[in-house]
Protein backbone atom coordinates (compact mmCIF):
# COMPACT_ATOMS: atom_id res chain seq x y z
CA UNK A 1 0.00 0.00 0.00
CA UNK A 2 1.42 3.73 -0.84
CA UNK A 3 -0.09 6.94 0.03
CA UNK A 4 1.11 10.29 -0.56
CA UNK A 5 -0.01 12.66 1.42
CA UNK A 6 0.03 16.50 2.74
CA UNK A 7 -1.28 15.23 5.89
CA UNK A 8 0.32 14.04 8.84
CA UNK A 9 -0.29 10.56 10.23
CA UNK A 10 0.18 7.70 13.30
CA UNK A 11 2.56 5.13 13.63
CA UNK A 12 0.00 3.23 16.13
CA UNK A 13 -3.00 3.56 13.19
CA UNK A 14 -0.80 2.85 10.53
CA UNK A 15 0.39 -0.25 12.25
CA UNK A 16 -2.87 -2.08 13.01
CA UNK A 17 -4.39 -1.28 10.20
CA UNK A 18 -1.18 -2.99 8.15
CA UNK A 19 -1.20 -5.90 10.55
CA UNK A 20 -5.37 -6.01 10.91
CA UNK A 21 -6.03 -9.88 11.98
CA UNK A 22 -3.06 -11.48 10.20
CA UNK A 23 -1.62 -13.69 13.13
CA UNK A 24 1.00 -15.04 10.41
CA UNK A 25 2.79 -11.73 11.78
CA UNK A 26 5.73 -11.81 13.93
CA UNK A 27 7.50 -8.85 13.44
CA UNK A 28 6.63 -5.28 12.26
CA UNK A 29 9.75 -3.07 10.86
CA UNK A 30 8.96 0.58 11.05
CA UNK A 31 11.14 3.87 9.92
CA UNK A 32 10.11 7.10 10.32
CA UNK A 33 11.89 10.29 8.42
CA UNK A 34 11.45 13.25 10.37
CA UNK A 35 12.95 16.70 9.47
CA UNK A 36 16.28 17.21 11.40
CA UNK A 37 17.31 20.90 12.58
CA UNK A 38 20.51 20.71 11.82
CA UNK A 39 21.43 20.14 8.58
CA UNK A 40 24.54 22.61 7.22
CA UNK A 41 25.97 25.81 9.14
CA UNK A 42 22.53 27.42 9.74
CA UNK A 43 19.72 25.90 11.63
CA UNK A 44 16.72 24.68 9.30
CA UNK A 45 13.09 26.69 10.42
CA UNK A 46 11.57 24.43 7.80
CA UNK A 47 11.43 22.29 4.36
CA UNK A 48 8.98 22.18 1.18
CA UNK A 49 9.06 18.71 -0.09
CA UNK A 50 7.85 19.12 -4.21
CA UNK A 51 7.31 16.11 -5.94
CA UNK A 52 5.97 14.66 -9.32
CA UNK A 53 2.06 13.62 -8.92
CA UNK A 54 1.34 10.61 -11.06
CA UNK A 55 5.25 9.58 -11.48
CA UNK A 56 5.29 9.52 -7.58
CA UNK A 57 2.47 6.83 -6.77
CA UNK A 58 4.29 5.41 -10.04
CA UNK A 59 7.10 4.78 -8.28
CA UNK A 60 6.44 3.78 -4.95
CA UNK A 61 3.78 1.23 -6.50
CA UNK A 62 6.99 0.19 -8.38
CA UNK A 63 9.21 -0.45 -5.45
CA UNK A 64 6.53 -1.91 -3.00
CA UNK A 65 5.94 -4.80 -5.63
CA UNK A 66 9.59 -5.29 -5.97
CA UNK A 67 9.81 -5.68 -2.26
CA UNK A 68 7.07 -8.06 -1.78
CA UNK A 69 8.50 -10.01 -4.80
CA UNK A 70 12.13 -10.19 -3.04
CA UNK A 71 10.84 -10.55 0.80
CA UNK A 72 8.24 -12.81 2.27
CA UNK A 73 5.60 -9.82 3.29
CA UNK A 74 2.54 -9.54 4.95
CA UNK A 75 2.50 -6.04 4.72
CA UNK A 76 3.94 -3.32 3.57
CA UNK A 77 3.17 0.39 3.73
CA UNK A 78 4.59 3.58 2.48
CA UNK A 79 3.73 6.97 3.04
CA UNK A 80 5.34 10.21 2.19
CA UNK A 81 4.53 13.61 2.50
CA UNK A 82 4.70 16.71 0.42
CA UNK A 83 4.69 20.30 1.48
CA UNK A 84 5.96 22.38 4.05
CA UNK A 85 7.33 20.54 7.24
CA UNK A 86 9.18 22.01 10.67
CA UNK A 87 11.70 20.61 12.51
CA UNK A 88 10.80 17.63 14.24
CA UNK A 89 8.02 16.72 11.94
CA UNK A 90 7.21 13.22 10.15
CA UNK A 91 8.23 13.05 6.11
CA UNK A 92 8.15 9.79 5.59
CA UNK A 93 6.73 6.33 6.75
CA UNK A 94 7.99 2.72 5.60
CA UNK A 95 6.35 -0.44 7.61
CA UNK A 96 7.09 -3.89 6.58
CA UNK A 97 5.29 -6.92 8.37
CA UNK A 98 7.01 -10.62 8.10
CA UNK A 99 6.16 -13.67 10.07
CA UNK A 100 9.89 -13.45 10.33
CA UNK A 101 11.92 -10.41 11.32
CA UNK A 102 15.05 -10.35 9.25
CA UNK A 103 12.65 -10.38 6.17
CA UNK A 104 10.64 -6.51 7.93
CA UNK A 105 14.55 -5.36 8.76
CA UNK A 106 15.54 -6.05 5.05
CA UNK A 107 12.83 -4.88 3.26
CA UNK A 108 12.29 -1.67 5.13
CA UNK A 109 15.67 -0.72 4.61
CA UNK A 110 15.58 -1.72 0.95
CA UNK A 111 12.27 1.01 0.77
CA UNK A 112 13.86 3.66 2.62
CA UNK A 113 17.61 3.30 0.98
CA UNK A 114 15.27 3.25 -2.61
CA UNK A 115 13.09 6.16 -1.80
CA UNK A 116 15.89 8.63 -1.12
CA UNK A 117 17.27 8.09 -4.49
CA UNK A 118 14.26 6.97 -7.01
CA UNK A 119 11.07 8.61 -5.99
CA UNK A 120 10.70 12.11 -7.37
CA UNK A 121 10.68 14.19 -4.49
CA UNK A 122 12.84 17.14 -3.53
CA UNK A 123 13.50 19.36 -0.47
CA UNK A 124 14.10 22.78 -0.39
CA UNK A 125 15.64 23.90 2.65
CA UNK A 126 14.75 27.68 4.87
CA UNK A 127 16.85 28.66 6.75
CA UNK A 128 18.51 32.41 8.22
CA UNK A 129 20.83 31.71 4.49
CA UNK A 130 17.22 31.92 2.67
CA UNK A 131 15.95 28.75 0.69
CA UNK A 132 18.30 26.02 -0.82
CA UNK A 133 17.61 23.21 -2.78
CA UNK A 134 18.81 20.12 -1.34
CA UNK A 135 21.85 18.09 -3.43
CA UNK A 136 21.68 14.39 -3.66
CA UNK A 137 23.96 12.78 -1.35
CA UNK A 138 26.69 10.38 -3.20
CA UNK A 139 26.32 8.23 -0.04
CA UNK A 140 22.51 7.50 -0.85
CA UNK A 141 23.33 6.26 -4.10
CA UNK A 142 25.70 3.66 -2.91
CA UNK A 143 23.05 2.78 -0.07
CA UNK A 144 20.30 2.06 -2.94
CA UNK A 145 23.72 -0.14 -4.77
CA UNK A 146 23.63 -2.83 -2.49
CA UNK A 147 20.20 -3.50 -3.26
CA UNK A 148 20.34 -3.61 -7.10
CA UNK A 149 19.97 -6.46 -9.47
CA UNK A 150 20.51 -5.41 -13.16
CA UNK A 151 18.27 -2.03 -13.43
CA UNK A 152 18.93 -1.12 -16.96
CA UNK A 153 17.82 2.53 -16.38
CA UNK A 154 19.05 4.92 -13.75
CA UNK B 1 4.39 17.49 -26.25
CA UNK B 2 4.15 18.12 -22.34
CA UNK B 3 7.76 19.24 -20.94
CA UNK B 4 7.33 19.29 -17.22
CA UNK B 5 9.85 20.87 -14.26
CA UNK B 6 10.57 20.53 -11.07
CA UNK B 7 12.40 22.44 -8.39
CA UNK B 8 15.65 24.28 -9.10
CA UNK B 9 15.01 22.75 -12.66
CA UNK B 10 11.69 24.41 -12.82
CA UNK B 11 12.72 27.94 -11.29
CA UNK B 12 15.80 28.26 -13.63
CA UNK B 13 13.53 28.12 -16.28
CA UNK B 14 10.71 29.78 -14.84
CA UNK B 15 8.10 27.44 -16.22
CA UNK B 16 6.55 24.46 -14.46
CA UNK B 17 4.82 22.82 -17.76
CA UNK B 18 4.59 23.86 -21.52
CA UNK B 19 3.51 22.27 -24.69
CA UNK B 20 6.29 22.64 -27.09
CA UNK B 21 5.88 21.13 -31.11
CA UNK B 22 9.96 20.51 -31.92
CA UNK B 23 10.75 20.24 -35.34
CA UNK B 24 11.39 16.75 -37.13
CA UNK B 25 14.45 16.52 -36.91
CA UNK B 26 14.07 15.92 -32.83
CA UNK B 27 13.90 12.48 -32.08
CA UNK B 28 15.93 11.75 -28.66
CA UNK B 29 15.47 13.29 -25.30
CA UNK B 30 19.45 14.61 -25.75
CA UNK B 31 18.01 16.75 -29.01
CA UNK B 32 15.07 17.80 -27.19
CA UNK B 33 17.24 19.12 -24.05
CA UNK B 34 19.72 20.51 -26.91
CA UNK B 35 16.80 22.23 -28.66
CA UNK B 36 15.03 23.54 -25.50
CA UNK B 37 18.65 25.35 -24.54
CA UNK B 38 17.32 27.60 -27.94
CA UNK B 39 14.24 29.15 -25.48
CA UNK B 40 15.67 31.35 -23.90
CA UNK B 41 18.80 32.47 -20.80
CA UNK B 42 16.77 30.31 -18.05
CA UNK B 43 16.21 27.28 -19.89
CA UNK B 44 19.79 27.25 -21.43
CA UNK B 45 20.48 27.79 -17.52
CA UNK B 46 18.35 24.84 -15.99
CA UNK B 47 19.72 22.61 -18.85
CA UNK B 48 23.60 23.64 -19.08
CA UNK B 49 24.79 20.64 -16.99
CA UNK B 50 23.31 17.01 -18.23
CA UNK B 51 25.15 15.95 -15.23
CA UNK B 52 22.46 16.78 -12.80
CA UNK B 53 19.49 16.36 -14.71
CA UNK B 54 17.11 13.30 -14.54
CA UNK B 55 14.53 12.36 -16.99
CA UNK B 56 11.14 10.65 -17.41
CA UNK B 57 9.24 10.18 -20.35
CA UNK B 58 5.42 8.97 -19.26
CA UNK B 59 6.25 9.39 -16.17
CA UNK B 60 9.10 6.03 -16.38
CA UNK B 61 13.07 6.68 -15.87
CA UNK B 62 15.08 7.18 -19.01
CA UNK B 63 18.54 7.58 -20.60
CA UNK B 64 19.44 11.06 -23.04
CA UNK B 65 19.40 8.05 -25.90
CA UNK B 66 15.49 7.41 -25.49
CA UNK B 67 12.83 8.26 -28.18
CA UNK B 68 10.70 11.60 -27.71
CA UNK B 69 7.58 11.83 -29.91
CA UNK B 70 4.06 14.02 -30.21
CA UNK B 71 1.97 13.37 -27.06
CA UNK B 72 4.52 12.09 -24.43
CA UNK B 73 5.03 14.58 -21.26
CA UNK B 74 8.83 14.52 -20.19
CA UNK B 75 10.07 15.69 -17.12
CA UNK B 76 13.23 17.33 -16.20
CA UNK B 77 14.64 17.46 -12.97
CA UNK B 78 17.39 17.55 -10.70
CA UNK B 79 18.55 14.19 -8.64
CA UNK B 80 15.93 13.28 -6.11
CA UNK B 81 16.21 13.79 -2.34
CA UNK B 82 13.06 12.64 -0.65
CA UNK B 83 13.00 9.72 1.83
CA UNK C 1 15.75 3.36 28.15
CA UNK C 2 14.48 -0.01 29.56
CA UNK C 3 10.86 -1.49 30.74
CA UNK C 4 10.34 -4.72 31.31
CA UNK C 5 6.30 -5.10 31.69
CA UNK C 6 3.33 -7.42 31.36
CA UNK C 7 1.19 -4.21 30.12
CA UNK C 8 0.98 -3.57 26.33
CA UNK C 9 2.57 -0.32 24.74
CA UNK C 10 1.41 2.15 22.33
CA UNK C 11 4.05 2.67 19.43
CA UNK C 12 3.37 6.46 18.49
CA UNK C 13 3.27 7.75 22.35
CA UNK C 14 6.61 5.28 22.75
CA UNK C 15 8.23 7.17 19.76
CA UNK C 16 6.78 10.68 21.26
CA UNK C 17 8.37 10.11 24.14
CA UNK C 18 11.73 8.89 22.38
CA UNK C 19 12.33 11.74 20.29
CA UNK C 20 10.61 14.64 22.27
CA UNK C 21 11.75 17.91 21.30
CA UNK C 22 14.70 16.58 20.21
CA UNK C 23 15.68 18.34 16.69
CA UNK C 24 18.64 16.59 15.98
CA UNK C 25 16.63 13.06 14.81
CA UNK C 26 16.47 12.82 11.48
CA UNK C 27 15.29 8.80 11.32
CA UNK C 28 13.52 6.57 14.29
CA UNK C 29 13.82 2.44 13.44
CA UNK C 30 11.38 0.50 15.26
CA UNK C 31 10.84 -2.80 15.81
CA UNK C 32 7.47 -4.98 17.17
CA UNK C 33 7.95 -8.30 17.99
CA UNK C 34 3.95 -9.61 17.67
CA UNK C 35 2.93 -13.23 18.67
CA UNK C 36 2.31 -15.28 15.78
CA UNK C 37 -0.34 -18.11 15.26
CA UNK C 38 1.38 -20.44 12.99
CA UNK C 39 4.66 -21.82 15.01
CA UNK C 40 4.74 -25.47 14.13
CA UNK C 41 1.93 -28.08 13.42
CA UNK C 42 -0.34 -26.90 15.76
CA UNK C 43 -1.93 -23.14 15.73
CA UNK C 44 -1.38 -21.77 19.41
CA UNK C 45 -3.71 -20.23 21.07
CA UNK C 46 -1.89 -18.58 23.45
CA UNK C 47 1.77 -18.24 25.14
CA UNK C 48 3.04 -17.01 28.48
CA UNK C 49 6.43 -15.55 28.48
CA UNK C 50 8.78 -16.35 31.91
CA UNK C 51 11.38 -13.97 32.47
CA UNK C 52 14.77 -13.76 35.63
CA UNK C 53 12.93 -10.56 37.37
CA UNK C 54 16.49 -8.05 38.07
CA UNK C 55 18.72 -9.97 35.52
CA UNK C 56 16.75 -9.00 32.95
CA UNK C 57 16.83 -5.39 33.35
CA UNK C 58 20.41 -5.28 34.04
CA UNK C 59 21.10 -7.44 30.56
CA UNK C 60 18.85 -5.13 28.83
CA UNK C 61 20.42 -1.88 30.16
CA UNK C 62 23.59 -3.30 29.57
CA UNK C 63 23.13 -4.03 25.83
CA UNK C 64 20.77 -1.04 25.36
CA UNK C 65 24.84 1.17 26.81
CA UNK C 66 26.92 -1.05 23.84
CA UNK C 67 24.25 0.24 21.71
CA UNK C 68 25.08 3.71 22.16
CA UNK C 69 28.57 2.95 22.38
CA UNK C 70 28.75 1.47 18.69
CA UNK C 71 25.93 3.71 16.91
CA UNK C 72 25.66 7.60 17.59
CA UNK C 73 22.34 7.49 19.03
CA UNK C 74 20.11 9.99 20.22
CA UNK C 75 17.33 8.02 21.75
CA UNK C 76 16.43 4.11 22.65
CA UNK C 77 14.05 2.20 24.07
CA UNK C 78 13.57 -1.11 25.00
CA UNK C 79 10.29 -2.63 26.09
CA UNK C 80 9.82 -6.15 26.83
CA UNK C 81 6.41 -8.06 27.89
CA UNK C 82 6.07 -10.78 30.05
CA UNK C 83 2.56 -13.26 31.16
CA UNK C 84 0.22 -14.39 28.39
CA UNK C 85 0.06 -13.14 25.51
CA UNK C 86 -2.46 -14.33 22.75
CA UNK C 87 -1.66 -14.56 18.73
CA UNK C 88 -1.89 -10.65 17.30
CA UNK C 89 -0.20 -9.37 21.11
CA UNK C 90 2.68 -7.21 20.50
CA UNK C 91 5.67 -8.84 22.76
CA UNK C 92 8.47 -6.48 22.12
CA UNK C 93 9.21 -2.91 21.10
CA UNK C 94 12.88 -1.56 20.09
CA UNK C 95 13.06 1.68 18.85
CA UNK C 96 16.35 3.53 18.04
CA UNK C 97 16.58 7.31 17.28
CA UNK C 98 19.58 9.08 14.91
CA UNK C 99 20.71 11.71 13.22
CA UNK C 100 21.32 9.37 10.34
CA UNK C 101 19.27 6.14 9.36
CA UNK C 102 21.55 3.85 8.80
CA UNK C 103 22.60 4.00 12.95
CA UNK C 104 18.77 3.76 13.64
CA UNK C 105 18.35 0.80 11.27
CA UNK C 106 21.61 -1.73 12.30
CA UNK C 107 21.25 -0.24 16.10
CA UNK C 108 17.49 -1.58 15.90
CA UNK C 109 18.53 -4.79 14.30
CA UNK C 110 21.77 -5.40 16.47
CA UNK C 111 19.41 -5.16 19.57
CA UNK C 112 16.79 -7.16 18.58
CA UNK C 113 19.28 -10.11 17.36
CA UNK C 114 20.81 -9.72 20.71
CA UNK C 115 17.58 -9.83 22.55
CA UNK C 116 16.74 -12.96 21.26
CA UNK C 117 19.89 -14.62 22.45
CA UNK C 118 20.58 -12.49 25.57
CA UNK C 119 17.82 -11.66 27.48
CA UNK C 120 16.36 -13.76 30.07
CA UNK C 121 13.09 -14.69 28.48
CA UNK C 122 11.38 -18.25 27.67
CA UNK C 123 8.53 -18.80 26.22
CA UNK C 124 5.83 -21.31 26.42
CA UNK C 125 3.23 -22.00 23.77
CA UNK C 126 -0.76 -23.54 24.27
CA UNK C 127 -1.97 -25.19 21.41
CA UNK C 128 -4.27 -27.70 21.08
CA UNK C 129 -0.73 -30.62 22.15
CA UNK C 130 -1.14 -28.88 25.13
CA UNK C 131 1.72 -26.51 26.78
CA UNK C 132 5.53 -26.93 25.22
CA UNK C 133 8.87 -24.62 25.93
CA UNK C 134 10.11 -22.83 23.31
CA UNK C 135 13.14 -24.16 21.50
CA UNK C 136 16.02 -21.86 21.24
CA UNK C 137 17.33 -21.73 17.73
CA UNK C 138 20.42 -21.65 16.05
CA UNK C 139 19.63 -19.07 13.10
CA UNK C 140 19.21 -16.97 16.31
CA UNK C 141 22.68 -17.79 18.04
CA UNK C 142 23.77 -17.09 14.26
CA UNK C 143 22.19 -13.64 13.76
CA UNK C 144 23.82 -12.16 17.08
CA UNK C 145 26.71 -13.84 16.06
CA UNK C 146 27.53 -11.19 13.41
CA UNK C 147 27.57 -8.65 15.70
CA UNK C 148 29.84 -9.79 18.07
CA UNK C 149 33.14 -8.37 19.06
CA UNK C 150 34.82 -10.77 21.51
CA UNK C 151 32.61 -10.85 24.27
CA UNK C 152 34.14 -13.94 26.52
CA UNK C 153 31.62 -15.16 28.51
CA UNK C 154 28.58 -16.27 26.36
CA UNK D 1 23.38 -19.89 48.73
CA UNK D 2 20.56 -19.40 46.84
CA UNK D 3 19.36 -21.48 43.62
CA UNK D 4 16.80 -20.45 41.29
CA UNK D 5 15.57 -22.37 38.53
CA UNK D 6 13.20 -21.10 34.80
CA UNK D 7 11.44 -22.49 32.31
CA UNK D 8 11.48 -26.35 31.90
CA UNK D 9 14.72 -26.57 34.21
CA UNK D 10 12.19 -25.27 37.12
CA UNK D 11 9.03 -27.61 35.85
CA UNK D 12 11.60 -30.52 35.92
CA UNK D 13 13.79 -29.86 39.33
CA UNK D 14 9.82 -28.81 40.70
CA UNK D 15 11.36 -26.02 42.45
CA UNK D 16 11.87 -22.45 41.43
CA UNK D 17 13.87 -21.43 44.22
CA UNK D 18 15.82 -23.20 46.91
CA UNK D 19 18.44 -22.07 49.91
CA UNK D 20 21.45 -24.71 49.97
CA UNK D 21 24.67 -24.87 51.55
CA UNK D 22 27.07 -27.37 49.28
CA UNK D 23 30.12 -28.69 50.89
CA UNK D 24 33.54 -26.97 50.38
CA UNK D 25 34.48 -29.34 48.26
CA UNK D 26 31.88 -27.70 45.70
CA UNK D 27 34.21 -24.58 44.46
CA UNK D 28 32.61 -23.97 41.01
CA UNK D 29 29.72 -24.11 38.81
CA UNK D 30 30.59 -27.64 37.75
CA UNK D 31 30.55 -29.02 40.90
CA UNK D 32 27.63 -27.42 42.46
CA UNK D 33 25.47 -28.62 39.48
CA UNK D 34 26.78 -32.19 40.20
CA UNK D 35 26.13 -31.92 43.91
CA UNK D 36 22.48 -30.66 43.38
CA UNK D 37 21.91 -33.94 40.53
CA UNK D 38 22.08 -35.92 44.00
CA UNK D 39 19.31 -33.71 45.44
CA UNK D 40 16.06 -36.07 43.52
CA UNK D 41 15.04 -37.57 40.36
CA UNK D 42 14.05 -34.21 39.52
CA UNK D 43 17.26 -32.02 39.82
CA UNK D 44 18.67 -35.12 37.80
CA UNK D 45 16.79 -35.15 35.09
CA UNK D 46 16.69 -31.28 34.95
CA UNK D 47 20.06 -30.92 34.57
CA UNK D 48 21.27 -33.96 33.21
CA UNK D 49 22.24 -31.67 29.60
CA UNK D 50 24.84 -29.49 30.59
CA UNK D 51 24.70 -28.38 26.61
CA UNK D 52 21.15 -27.06 27.30
CA UNK D 53 21.71 -24.96 30.90
CA UNK D 54 22.92 -22.01 31.00
CA UNK D 55 24.04 -20.38 33.90
CA UNK D 56 24.14 -17.05 35.68
CA UNK D 57 26.33 -16.35 39.16
CA UNK D 58 24.30 -12.85 40.63
CA UNK D 59 22.71 -12.02 37.39
CA UNK D 60 25.94 -12.55 35.09
CA UNK D 61 26.08 -15.14 32.58
CA UNK D 62 28.92 -17.55 33.33
CA UNK D 63 30.92 -20.45 32.51
CA UNK D 64 30.76 -24.10 34.72
CA UNK D 65 34.28 -23.47 35.61
CA UNK D 66 32.88 -19.97 37.05
CA UNK D 67 33.75 -20.00 41.14
CA UNK D 68 30.50 -20.02 43.49
CA UNK D 69 30.25 -19.23 47.22
CA UNK D 70 28.37 -18.57 49.95
CA UNK D 71 26.13 -15.45 49.31
CA UNK D 72 25.63 -16.16 45.55
CA UNK D 73 22.29 -16.34 43.81
CA UNK D 74 22.68 -19.14 41.07
CA UNK D 75 20.37 -19.33 37.91
CA UNK D 76 20.23 -22.55 36.08
CA UNK D 77 18.04 -21.58 32.69
CA UNK D 78 17.63 -23.31 29.38
CA UNK D 79 19.07 -21.30 26.03
CA UNK D 80 16.86 -18.10 26.41
CA UNK D 81 14.06 -17.84 23.85
CA UNK D 82 12.89 -13.91 23.91
CA UNK D 83 12.45 -11.25 21.47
Amino acid sequence: MIRVQREDFDVSAEMAALTGDNHAIGGVCVFVGVVREETGEEALSAMTLEHYPGMTEKELRRIEAEARERWQLEGCLIIHRYGRLEPGQQIVLVATASAHRHAAFEACQFLTDWLKTKAPFWKLEESGQGPRWVEAKDSDDAAATRWSRDDAAE
Amino acid sequence: MKIVYFAWLREKAGVSEEQVSPPATVKDVKGLIEWLCGHGAGHAEALADLSVVRVAVNQEYVHLDHPVEAGDEIALFPPVTGG
